[in-house]
């Protein structure tokens, strides 16, 4: 946890290439902005969740920074809904659910509802 | 009897017929431990406040002076005693406890010598025949009143002084036997003095002048020189105050030696004790002159000493208002009656 | 994450200078220190500055007593944003609560276990 | 302190003292104090990391639980009585971080139990940190109020 570790993009719905393609997509985009450093997307039923680490020298402006990811994205992938945090608990918790992920017993529903879990509380936290 | 402006001599030499002291647990770890009667091992003393371990003190140090002289309380006609917190209520709790007609005296850290001047006025002039007197401190029952918790984590300056706990006590007589026992001779009472300091952290700073003015008074009411003392020793002046003190006689004209002009504050730690500049509190002058000096009179170490015992006469009200510190300063002078 | 532990510390460290100083040389008595430092929190927290203070430095800026005073402000301003004037006084305590709950509680079951050592 | 008038002699004095003054070592005191109060939140940090991972708490809102956790820690050293030494040495290092705030809490709490829970520890639990308390919600109180009413008015 103390390097970083550019975690694979990962969608809910296991079997959606296209799920998959998009969050590969959003994860280069996101990556692109010079100020952040590791990037972690998942993709769920409904919403796009983006979790990333800032450079700790671009931490002052971190509440700039994520509204400009936000707005970038909204403008780029207008359908998608873009739940964005660069709060080191939330990328704790996205490492969590891939973790979780990969075990082929955790199933669909399960991986939706934790996802929910942690975008609830993304909107508790501010 | 009055001599010069503001000084007695006392011609019927009163007998100091014994003296103690008691002290606490960072006493026992100074430089004139050997010379405590009572060394408590824990602040607390086996009472259940600091404000009744600080009574105590004061009641083991009369007894135990009081067995000393081979009396018992009942023989005592009066007690003069004082300390430093509100109302004195330390000393008048003892004093009730000992069931001896009392004076309670107030000159902080000064109460030692103002007690032992009024006790051997007392006993000159017939007043009385057998007085105990004492004076005494307990550091975190001070340190409570006038500063901060002792568990506060607050930094001390290098000029704060560190409060004694202890208490000393000396039984005086109108004895007829004088022959090798200590007297007191003469002794002069100082004017409240204040140079306008304010800084409760830096008493001895403040407190100098006051020191100065009385031992100038001193030698100028009995037309001695410094040079009649074998030691003179100043109360709880701490580093600062001793060296302020120092250049204030010199400008009076009086030059100190180093090696017969001490301070009871830096006497009755070692130097590696964590007091910054010395010790304080009423208890510093009472312990190390009824304990350590007197002992060191009776070994023939001194003949003549003079005491000046100082006090900083404010509260913690009165800093607080923003007032300076007024100060003062009371000299006996203590002979091996030959 | 180390990068955090590090400024943690410098940062920390620094505003802990700043107030060594203020005893020091403006010779200010610890609670004449403590008060300033709440009050300069507060109006940096007013002009929004100590927030991004906190992202930079986590518990460097969060520690000392200066964040008080910031999380007065920001209690406040989260209230009054959402009822106006009264916010003002009713959110103050929102976000502080716990310092001072947790001062209050300790230093009771404090005084329950400890006798002062002197 | 003391604006008041002095006397010329009480002018003379105060710089004959002052010559006699030990000065206080203030680079030697700013490293200390840079040291430990460094330190202290360092702990701190490391505290609301492990509220992070093993509880649910974001870096926003772990700064409540390590606050209470450090005003704990602060208990059990001014308790043991070491906090009081560890203030000697550092000075404000330890008197400016939240620790600092929970000693004069609990010191004026433990100090004053012998004149009783109510009237002592009671009464005399904020006399030190109440100036701290008054101060950062009446400053608190102002800039809120100022910058509500800029906001209100359009100024901001």
């Amino acid at each position: 946890m103390i390097q970083s570790v550019n975690p694979e993009p990962a969608a809910v719905r296991r079997n959606s290439g296209k799920d998959h393609e998009l969050a590969e997509k959003i994860k280069k985009e996101v990556q692109a902005v010079p100020a952040i450093y590791d990037v972690a997307v998942i993709k769920g039923k409904r919403e796009v969740l983006v979790a990333y680490k800032v450079k700790h020298m671009q931490r002052f402006h971190m509440k700039r920074i994520e509204k400009e990811i936000k707005e970038k994205l909204e403008k780029k992938y207008p359908k998608e809904t873009f739940i964005v945090s660069s709060d080191f608990k939330i990328f704790i918790e996205v490492l969590e659910l891939k973790k979780r992920m990969k075990d082929k017993d955790y199933s669909e529903k399960d991986s939706e509802e934790r996802l929910q879990k942690i975008i609830q509380f993304k909107k508790e936290l501010t | 009897m009055l001599k010069g402006k503001q000084s007695w001599v006392f011609h019927n030499s009163p007998v100091i017929e014994a003296s103690a002291a008691a002290g606490g647990p960072f006493e026992a770890k100074g430089k004139v431990a050997k010379d405590f009667d009572i060394l408590h091992d824990d602040l607390w003393m086996g009472q259940d406040s600091y404000e009744k371990a600080h009574t105590l003190l004061l009641e083991e140090a009369i007894s135990t002076a009081v067995k000393k002289a081979g009396l018992t309380r009942q023989d005592m006609q009066f007690m003069l005693a004082g300390d430093l917190i509100n109302q004195i209520t330390p000393s008048s709790f003892a004093a009730r406890t000992l069931g001896i007609p009392y004076f309670g005296l107030f000159g902080a850290c000064s109460t030692s010598m103002e007690g032992l001047a009024l006790a051997s006025f007392i006993i000159n002039y017939g007043g009385a025949r057998k007085v105990v007197t004492g004076a005494s401190s307990h550091n975190a029952a001070v340190e409570k009143q006038f500063r901060y918790p002792t568990e506060y984590g607050g930094q001390k300056p290098p000029t704060a002084q560190w409060t004694v706990t202890g208490a000393g006590a000396a039984v005086l007589t109108d004895c007829k036997e004088k022959q090798g026992k200590l007297v007191t001779k003469s002794a002069t009472i100082g004017k409240v003095i204040d140079m306008g300091l304010s800084d409760p952290f830096n008493m001895g700073g403040a407190m100098a002048p006051a020191a100065a003015d009385t031992i100038v008074a001193h030698f100028k009411d009995l037309q001695v020189e410094p040079s009649y003392y074998d030691l003179i020793v100043t109360g709880d002046l701490g580093k600062i105050g001793q060296s302020a003190t120092v250049e204030l006689l010199q400008k009076e004209g009086l030059e100190m030696d180093t090696k017969s002009f001490k301070d009871c504050g830096l006497m009755i730690y070692q130097d590696d004790q964590p007091v910054q500049s010395g010790g304080s509190g009423a208890g510093c002058s009472a312990t190390v002159l009824y304990g350590h000096l007197l002992n060191e009179m009776k070994k023939g170490k001194y003949k003549r000493i003079l005491v000046v015992a100082t006090g900083a006469l404010l509260s913690p009200l009165s800093f607080q208002q923003k007032e300076s510190i007024p100060c003062i300063a009371h000299a006996v002078s203590i002979e091996v009656h030959p | 994450m180390l990068a955090m532990f590090f400024w943690a510390f410098i940062i920390g460290g620094l505003i802990c200078v700043v107030g060594q100083l203020m005893f020091d040389v403006g010779r200010m008595t610890p609670g004449h220190t403590m008060s300033t430092l709440v009050v300069v929190g507060a109006i940096l927290g007013g002009f929004g500055v100590y927030e991004p203070l906190i992202d930079f430095a986590g518990a460097g800026a969060t520690i000392p007593i200066t964040s008080f005073g910031n999380s007065l402000v920001n209690g406040a301003l989260q209230e009054a944003d959402q009822h106006g004037l009264v916010g003002v006084l009713t959110g103050m305590f929102e976000i502080t609560s716990s310092g001072i709950s947790a001062a209050v509680v300790f230093s009771f079951i404090g005084a329950l276990l400890f006798k002062s050592k002197g | 302190m003391g604006k008041k008038k002095m006397t010329p002699e009480q002018e003379q004095y105060k710089k004959l003292e002052q010559k006699h003054e030990l000065k206080r070592p203030v680079l030697k005191n700013c490293l200390k104090a840079f040291l430990v109060g460094g330190t202290i939140c360092l702990i701190g940090q490391a505290v609301s990391y492990f509220y992070m991972y093993f509880f649910h708490f974001t870096e926003q809102t772990a700064g409540n639980p390590t606050v209470a956790t450090m005003i704990f820690f602060s208990m059990l050293l001014t308790g043991f009585g070491v906090y009081d030494h560890i203030g000697q040495f550092a000075g404000a290092g330890s008197a400016v971080p939240i620790t600092g705030f929970g000693n004069s809490v609990i010191s004026a709490a433990i100090e004053h139990r012998t004149e009783g829970f109510v009237l002592g520890v009671g009464g005399n639990m904020f006399k030190l940190a109440g100036s701290v308390i008054l101060f950062g919600v009446f400053s608190a109180f102002a800039v809120a109020l100022i910058k509500t009413l800029l906001i209100m008015w359009g100024v901001l």
